[in-house]
């Protein structure tokens, strides 16, 4: 193993001065500024950051992709001691190269895997076609790819997500670059494949002597691969250094509040420590109206009950039948009101199915779901539907499509408020904004005029308007940055805590069921494998899925000294 | 599998940029023929092509006069019973030669139910031979124009049609095709060479025509060109010797053009318009009277039209302006009811107040569009002149296709038709179809109520009457009546516009018929 | 495969059924075919004599029915106008417009598809811009009135082109064909051109957006940034998945232009079926009208049971299933 | 970079941004505003068949000899004046093209909004009803159109119904369009998240349709609905031309096409000239318009 502190003046790569901007010369806006970066062979450098750091142009323009009329500059970019050369076609994808976020994308899906290995390395080596295709096979293998002889001939969608961002490795290395840049390899995949491609990327970069920069938000990733790291914000590096320092003692504030966001495994806190940008304000009127709500009988807010979904999947063209996958396969639970419960899993559980279906938006095919003692099963009519729905609402994962970009957050937030006087409604409209951390004033924006978090506080402050009792969120907070998902989880506290609203918490994020839930159920391929007292699913997962689940979770250093 | 056959087809090589021999003559219609089994269409310009082909007992020479043709001499041996003398030595083109069973079995496919033009010659019950060269045709009635129908009459051979099975006419309705649609077997100048429909048909030259040929034509490259303007190219540039016809409005065109000459000439077609005679008018049901009815008010509106104006201006001087439903050269024709009231937009006025209608009057006017030359702009130019004298003119344009329909039901007012009596060529064909009362064998195409007595008188009589000179007179008084009722409003006899390539001589029949074995071609 | 069949051959059953009825409502309309099958002086008892001979005082209905049984039977009935078996006239005149209409297609791709790629990649180049204005007069112009203008030029001013017709066709079995003769190409020439340019501006246009959006898609950039050469990238890799699309839209395009060679051939006196199609029109052949329309049905369901079958083809997604 | 704020394009200001947008569009609504003020601008009445004589026919433009000041471009062989029968004409064809495109914009985009929605059989039906006259020509299917309407119109109206047949028979051909484009469109807004929230908001339906989906397909709806004028437009040439579009009587520029074509060798070229001209013009400006419109709604290529 390569010391990791052993970057000479002549090895591995050197970055002096990056500027990267957008937008045409005069009005050029800077995405990166005078950022440097050094990467030894066999170094993994985490360059972390939030939306909008500047963190992927550094990578777009170490592959000199910058679109124009955006432009990037820097008095060095050296690879072992020379100039790296743009101009030969060769550069990219021979010296340096890119492994990119979404496998589903990355793919041309009209190409077979061999073709598009063996085009590349006949561009980039010159070998002839027996050799490319050995050294296509030779690569699948090396990225861990069973029976690569077999599978080199297939199409990328005969892959599954974490073997195709194998595929997109091997693409990516095939003529051993000497520089590669991780953008975000693993923020699509599931935790237990994340943590197998992570280990990948690891070994590779060791074995190969490659220099890898390692783009991405998850700080996760960053504790588990990295040996130093470079901490962006607005374009800016504000803080560089090995990454078990950073982690456990970083030095800027910026950098200790970043890592403060980031939500522990392993154990619980009472309350994220970050500044909220907003502090919630409470309004009288607001809180007595929000406390007036139909009281409809039944203790429990939400129970599901045997509850199967099955989907009928199209036969190929020239195939013949339908299969049938369970979703949801006999999926039994109750909350108790007040309670927050967390229902995780990776994606295809059914847990998203799920949150539908117990919102009464889909219609299961065996069992029922209850919400406040309303029954809805397989043969409720359309018509019931409205009455079963009342006193629930939701919040959901994307904060973009979960607005209607044509409607004012005014219009938006009136819509549950029907039983309401519009009169009353538009004065209410200004303290739920507050009362989400939200300016009063914004009522008559549209959601453009927003960003993620404020979207996601918005969504909150429409599911408040119908007055809820149970509130289903559904990865609440999974697109957004750890800072924001950090207040948005405080927010959903509160609410909780103040109104008394019972929730359910769908995520696949196991640090925020830590921290969010009293209870938690895990599923697996639509069934419910273990459901406990989240800290003793934590401490003691008895199914051994969970127990898969738990070993492959990241462990963020604690704040103390690096060993 | 099948044998695949690979064969240039030699008709195709006739159209070759240079392979044109001297004497082909290259020709362009805007139309097909319909087909090539002379019974089975009532179309005059298939009768045209076909009769270069196939011959008649009788035919009509360069000044339209019937001369012999496969008949030498005929005479009438009883009323009913008209005895034809055959011509000797004729061959069909397959060699076999043409005798009296050829003209039996002829008739007997051309009266038979489903010969579509059987009401050709609907006035014979059979033919019987009485020697190889001798026939005689039998009758229902005597009929004054026995010979002018026989000039119609292609006469196919007897052994050909029977071993091709063709003895009997195609029938669309029960789906019996038959082999004479696309071959043919004549007496006549020219012999088949190729069919394609729509592309191309090839005839070239029968050496062993009983007659001498007037013209230098060994070959014939027949193709139809529907657009006029692509017609007109095609002969711009060279691919084609002729057309027909040429649209008038490109005559100036033609002549400034070099190498092309536009060629005019007056046809036997009288265009005219229909009145309506009727109680009401369509375009006004709930008026009391129909206005039209009174004969004022007809010569109102044919006053009111100003043909020198159409004939300078939409047939660019050229149509014979006619006072009289049938052209100078129709048998039964005569000069003195051949009289067009001045145009009078004045006069046309008072005569209206006359009448009683001096506030006007709605009328409808029915045209085709695609008929009869510049149909549409005619009637728009009449709709425009009506207007003027104050009667409003509801004006419908459409395609022929469904004018005359409409015409026949009665749906219209006024309306346009031409009347060209062919193939008779005689005045008694308007007299049988226009002016007769309508009835099942009668005014066939006098949908709106044109009726007076002493016209259905005259019509019967002249039906049967064989001494011509009586009969002549019947026609011109049946004329004069017309003229004087003006039961119809005639406008004008239309050209025929031909166009040619230099070094084509042809001539333009008034009947329209193609004769291509009286024209000639100069190699230029 | 047998589902699939099935499934398209209750689809062609239905279209042809709607097709047929509803050309047969259509055809009932369009004008009476005894007035143009009579001598012009016939009298009213000599054309109510045919009109019942050709069944046409029947309730429609029953007309219908009659129809569709014999059709049933391949049996398209007897043209009034030339009193030769429809079926017969059609197979006759389809090799004409089908070559038409492919070469129309061949030049639309042929065209149509580089012109797309290049105003892809260089969207604001003078190029482009040229090629777009070029395209956008040539959607903008009526057929009738570019067939004219070509006629014009190549043929009466030029005499480079002849102006009607299909030059030398060679008889291969029924089949006569225009490829094998020099006059036949020459001839091919400006009708395939009339009828290609719009479908070539469309695909052009079509395969434009295509790129501009599959140039941006991860996989490209990816490409891009594995080295891969410009031109690969485009013309190998961009362009095979741009061009999904233009064969649906291609496939469906080929039955307009069958139906819209009707105005070209009527323009160049192509002996194709529009021509028979238009005439038939014009003379009320209910019998020719009604079969064309049905044929152009026929092509519909083949054409997209075809296009169903290249996709399936083309595309591995639907050719080898899900994820393993 | 991942939170690329999807603003709605500020059409406003692209609009004066670009100089194509801004010509072409001007182009057009000068060509529609004469049209629609044909009846106070134009010189003479071309509908109005006493009003112009045959004494006044094919004189040539002003500007060549023998002109006459009265008629700026001309007069046709009936002595009609050119460019007044050009702007009623235009008139006539746009009010063909306007009326088809709002018929089939209405019924394209609710057959789409409900196929999308509804999904199901009524899917099924609708799509496959629109793959067959989709695949049907326009032309043929106004011949058919028109074929029945004069089955089914007493034979005497005809002339006053030919706008109307017209209208209908490129209408019909021209919703599948919209219905296809809304129906993709509905699919991808009716599965988004913010639909779910409506419903959860108490809303039916009919106001998830109304109030959240129509509002956000209706660019697209827009956009095809400028192409389809010009196309309505040239549609309504090309069947004039074939003789089954607008009668001699109330000409289109279709209609005036086809007359004046059949003056193309004669010399007269000003009657066939100026209305093609004019029909190239008003289809051209139209279709670049829509273009722009196409880019500058489009989210993805700015």
């Amino acid at each position: 193993m390569r010391s990791i502190h052993g970057a000479s003046e002549t090895s591995g790569l050197r970055v002096r001065g990056l500027t990267v901007s957008y937008g045409r010369r005069g009005h050029a806006v800077p995405a990166v500024e005078a950022v440097d970066v050094d990467a030894a062979p066999g170094e993994i450098v985490a360059i972390v950051g939030e939306s909008g750091a500047g963190k992927t142009s550094i990578g777009t323009a170490l592959l000199d992709l910058v679109d124009p009329p955006g432009h990037w500059t820097a008095r060095e970019v050296t690879l072992d001691g020379e100039t790296i050369d743009y101009r030969t076609t060769h550069t990219r994808g021979r010296d340096v190269s890119v492994i990119f976020q979404d496998p589903q994308t990355a793919l041309n899906p009209l190409f077979t895997v061999e073709s598009q290995l063996v085009h590349m390395v006949r561009h980039h080596l010159g070998l002839d076609r027996g050799a490319a295709k050995r050294r296509a096979i030779e690569m699948l293998e090396e990225v861990g790819i069973p029976d690569a002889v077999a599978r080199v001939g297939q199409y990328p969608h005969q892959f599954s997500g974490g073997m195709r961002q194998r595929v997109v490795i091997a693409l990516a290395l095939a003529c051993r670059p000497r520089l590669v840049i991780a953008d975000e390899p693993t923020s699509a995949l599931d935790v237990s494949i994340r943590a197998q491609i992570l280990a990948l990327i690891r070994r590779l970069c060791r074995e190969k002597g490659m220099a890898c920069l390692l783009i991405t938000h998850d700080m996760g990733a960053v504790a588990q691969i990295s040996d130093r790291a470079v901490v962006m914000r607005d374009g800016r590096a504000v803080e560089t250094g090995p990454t078990t320092r950073l982690l456990s003692g970083a030095q800027h504030p910026y950098s200790r509040a970043l890592i403060a966001a980031v939500p522990p495994a392993h154990r619980r806190l009472p309350r994220f420590a970050v500044p909220d940008t907003g502090a919630a304000v409470t309004d009288a009127e607001l809180e007595r109206w929000l406390r007036d709500r139909p009281t409809a009988g039944g203790d429990t807010p939400l129970a599901v009950d045997e509850l199967t979904k099955v989907f009928r999947l199209p036969g190929r063209l020239f195939g013949r039948g339908a299969r049938a996958v369970r979703a949801v396969d006999a999926v039994s639970f109750a909350l108790a009101p007040g309670e927050i419960f967390g229902l995780v899993g990776e994606s295809g559980s059914g847990k998203s199915t799920l949150a539908q279906i117990a919102a009464g938006l889909r219609w299961p095919d065996a069992g029922e779901a209850r919400v406040l003692g309303r029954r809805f099963g397989p043969t409720t009519p359309k018509a019931a539907l409205r009455g079963y729905r009342q006193g629930l609402q939701m919040v959901f994962q994307d904060p973009y499509s979960s607005l209607n970009r044509r409607m004012t957050v005014l219009e938006t937030i009136l819509e549950p408020m029907a039983d309401t006087p519009r009169a009353v409604g538009l004065r209410l409209v200004p303290a739920l904004l507050e009362r989400v951390g939200l300016p009063r004033d914004v009522a008559r924006r549209h959601p453009h005029a927003f960003s993620g978090g404020q979207r996601q506080r918005i969504a909150i402050a429409r599911a408040l308007a119908g007055r809820p009792r149970v509130l289903i969120c559904d990865e609440p907070t999974s697109a957004l940055d750890v800072s924001i998902q950090a207040q948005i989880l405080n927010l959903l506290k509160d609410l909780r805590d103040e109104l008394g609203l019972s929730m359910l918490l769908i995520t696949h994020d196991l640090p925020v069921v830590r921290q969010m839930c009293d209870r938690v159920g895990v599923m697996q391929s639509g069934r419910l494998v273990e459901m406990g007292p989240t800290e003793r699913v934590f401490d003691a997962p008895e199914a051994s899925y969970t127990q898969m689940l738990l070993t492959h979770l990241p462990r963020l250093p604690e704040r103390q000294p690096a060993s | 599998m099948t044998r695949t056959r690979l064969a240039l087809t030699s008709a195709a090589l006739a159209l070759a940029a240079g392979a044109a021999s001297a004497e082909t003559l290259r020709w362009a219609n805007a139309g097909d023929v319909l087909t090539l089994d002379p019974y089975a269409h009532t179309e005059s310009f298939t009768s045209s092509f076909l009769h270069h082909i196939y011959e008649p007992l009788v035919r009509r020479d360069a000044e339209l006069k019937f001369e012999p043709a496969l008949a030498t001499a005929w005479e009438v041996v009883e009323p009913t019973r008209v005895r034809f003398t055959l011509r000797e030595g004729v061959v069909f083109h397959d060699g076999s030669a043409f005798n009296a069973d050829d003209v039996v079995a002829s008739i007997a496919r051309l009266i038979h139910p489903d010969a579509r033009a059987r009401g050709n010659l609907s006035s014979v019950s059979g033919a019987e031979k009485v020697s190889d060269t001798v026939v005689d045709l039998v009758l229902k009635a005597p009929d004054p124009l026995l010979l002018n129908k026989l000039s119609g009459v292609f006469i196919m051979d007897a052994e050909w049609l029977a071993a091709n099975g063709a003895t009997q006419p195609g029938n669309t309705t029960t789906g019996v095709v038959t082999y004479a649609s696309d071959h043919a077997n004549g007496t006549g100048p020219f012999k088949l060479e190729s069919r394609q429909p729509d592309a191309l048909t090839v005839l070239v030259a029968n050496q062993a025509w009983w007659d001498a040929p007037a013209g230098n034509i060994t070959r014939i490259a027949f193709t139809p060109i529907g657009s006029d303007a692509t017609r007109v190219s095609a002969l711009l540039s060279g691919e084609v010797d002729v057309i027909t016809p040429a649209p008038l409005q490109d005559a100036q065109r033609l002549e400034a053009a070099d190498g092309v000459t536009p060629l005019q000439n007056p046809s036997l077609r009288t265009i005219m318009l229909g009145m309506p005679h009727t109680d009401t008018l369509n375009a006004d049901p709930d008026a009391d009277a129909n206005p039209v009815q009174d004969v004022r008010v007809r010569e109102a509106l044919w006053r009111a039209i100003d043909m020198d104006a159409i004939k300078t201006k939409i047939m660019r001087g050229n149509a014979r302006i006619a006072g009289s439903i049938i052209a100078p050269q129709i048998a039964g024709y005569e000069a003195g009811t051949d009289v067009k009231p001045a145009y009078d937009p004045d006069a046309a006025q008072a005569l209206l107040e006359e009448a009683g209608f001096g506030d006007g009057f709605t009328m409808g006017l029915d045209c085709p569009n695609d008929r009869y030359i510049n149909d549409e702009e005619i009637c728009l130019a009449i709709a425009g002149m009506w207007t003027r004298i104050g009667v409003a003119v509801d004006l419908t344009t459409q395609t022929k296709g469904n004018h005359f329909p409409k015409v026949d039901r009665g749906e219209t007012d006024a309306y346009m038709i031409g009347w060209a009596t062919l193939p008779a060529m005689d005045g008694f064909s308007p007299l049988n179809a226009l002016l007769a009362t309508r009835s099942d064998d009668w005014g066939g195409n006098n949908p709106n109520g044109y009726s007076n007595p002493r016209m259905d008188e005259l019509a019967v009589a002249a039906s049967m009457e064989v001494d011509e000179t009586k009969r002549i007179a019947m026609i011109r008084e049946a004329m004069a009546i017309a003229r004087e009722e003006i039961a119809y409003i005639p406008l004008h006899q239309q050209p025929l516009s031909w166009a040619v390539r230099d070094g084509v001589q042809v001539i333009q029949f008034p009947d329209n018929y193609f004769r291509a074995w009286h024209y000639t071609v100069n190699g230029s | 495969m047998a589902r699939f069949l099935i499934k398209r051959l209750g689809q062609a059953v239905l279209v042809i059924l709607a097709v047929g009825l509803l050309s047969f409502l259509m055809v009932r309309t369009v004008g009476d075919p005894v007035q143009s099958m009579v001598r012009e002086d016939a009298t009213v008892a000599e054309r109510a004599a045919l009109r019942a001979r050709l069944g046409l005082d029947d309730p429609v209905p029953i007309q219908f029915a009659k129809y569709l049984g014999r059709a049933m039977q391949g049996d398209f009935g007897i043209s009034y106008r030339n009193q030769r078996p429809v079926a017969e006239m059609i197979v006759e005149r389809l090799p004409a417009t089908l070559e038409l209409v492919l070469v129309a297609t061949v030049l639309a791709l042929a065209i149509g598809i580089p012109l797309g790629v290049i105003t892809a990649i260089r969207p604001r180049g003078p190029l482009a811009n040229g090629v777009q204005a070029v395209s956008l007069v040539g959607v903008s112009t009526p057929t009738f009135v570019t067939g004219i203008l070509l006629i014009l030029l190549f043929a009466v001013t030029l005499r480079w082109l002849p102006s009607f017709g299909r030059g030398e066709t060679v008889e291969l079995g029924w089949w006569s064909t225009g490829f094998l003769t020099l006059s036949g190409w020459r001839a091919l020439l400006l009708p395939s051109l009339t009828l290609a340019l719009f479908q070539m501006t469309l695909i052009m246009r079509l395969v434009r957006a295509e790129m501009i959006e599959i140039l941006q898609s991860d996989y490209i950039r990816f490409a891009r940034a594995r080295g891969l050469p410009q031109h690969d990238i485009h013309y190998r890799l961009a362009l095979k998945n741009a061009l999904m699309p233009v064969l649906t839209i291609t496939g469906m395009q080929i039955g307009g232009l069958i139906a819209f060679a009707i105005v070209t051939e009527t323009v160049f006196q192509w002996p194709g079926m529009g021509l028979l199609f238009i005439q038939a029109v014009q003379f009320a052949d209910v019998p020719v009208m009604a079969a064309y329309l049905m044929f152009v049905g026929l092509v519909f369901v083949a054409l997209n049971a075809l296009v169903d079958v290249t996709y399936a083809v083309v595309d591995p997604r639907l050719r080898t299933g899900g994820a393993a | 970079m991942s939170a690329v704020l999807s603003a709605p394009p500020r059409v406003g200001a692209l609009f004066l941004a670009s100089p194509k947008a801004m010509i072409s569009s001007a182009v057009a609504l000068i060509l529609i505003l004469s049209a629609l003020c044909a009846p106070w601008i134009a010189p003479h009445d071309p509908f109005a068949l006493g009003s112009f004589s045959l004494m006044d026919s094919e004189l040539p433009p002003v500007w060549s000899e023998g002109g006459d000041p009265r008629f700026l471009l001309g007069t046709d062989t009936q002595g009609r004046d050119v460019l007044s029968a050009i702007l009623y004409g235009m008139r006539v064809s746009l009010l063909v093209g306007f009326a088809a495109v709002a018929i089939s914009a209405a019924v394209g985009t609710l057959f789409g909004l409900v196929a999308g929605f509804r999904g199901g059989w009524l899917d099924a039906v609708l799509m496959r009803l629109a793959d067959v006259i989709l695949s049907f020509p326009t032309i043929l299917i106004a011949l058919l159109v028109s074929g029945i309407a004069r089955g089914l119109l007493p034979d005497t109206r005809q002339e006053d119904y030919a706008v109307l047949v017209l209208i209908l028979a490129i209408a019909i051909n021209e919703w599948t369009q919209y219905a296809r484009t809304v129906r993709g469109q509905t699919l991808v807004e009716a599965s988004l998240d913010y639909v779910k929230a409506a419903r959860l908001s108490g809303l039916g339906d009919g106001r998830i349709l109304a109030r959240h989906i129509l509002p956000n397909v209706l660019s697209p709806v827009i956009v095809i609905a400028t192409i389809n004028l010009a196309l309505a437009v040239l549609a309504e040439a090309t069947l004039s031309f074939l003789g089954v579009g607008m009668p001699a009587t109330q000409p289109s520029l279709g209609t005036l096409i086809r007359i004046g074509n059949e003056n193309l060798f004669s010399g007269v070229w000003w009657v066939v000239v100026f209305p093609a001209l004019t029909l190239v013009l008003l289809v051209l400006s139209v279709n670049l318009f829509g273009d722009w419109l196409r880019d500058a709604l489009n989210p993805r290529s700015e």
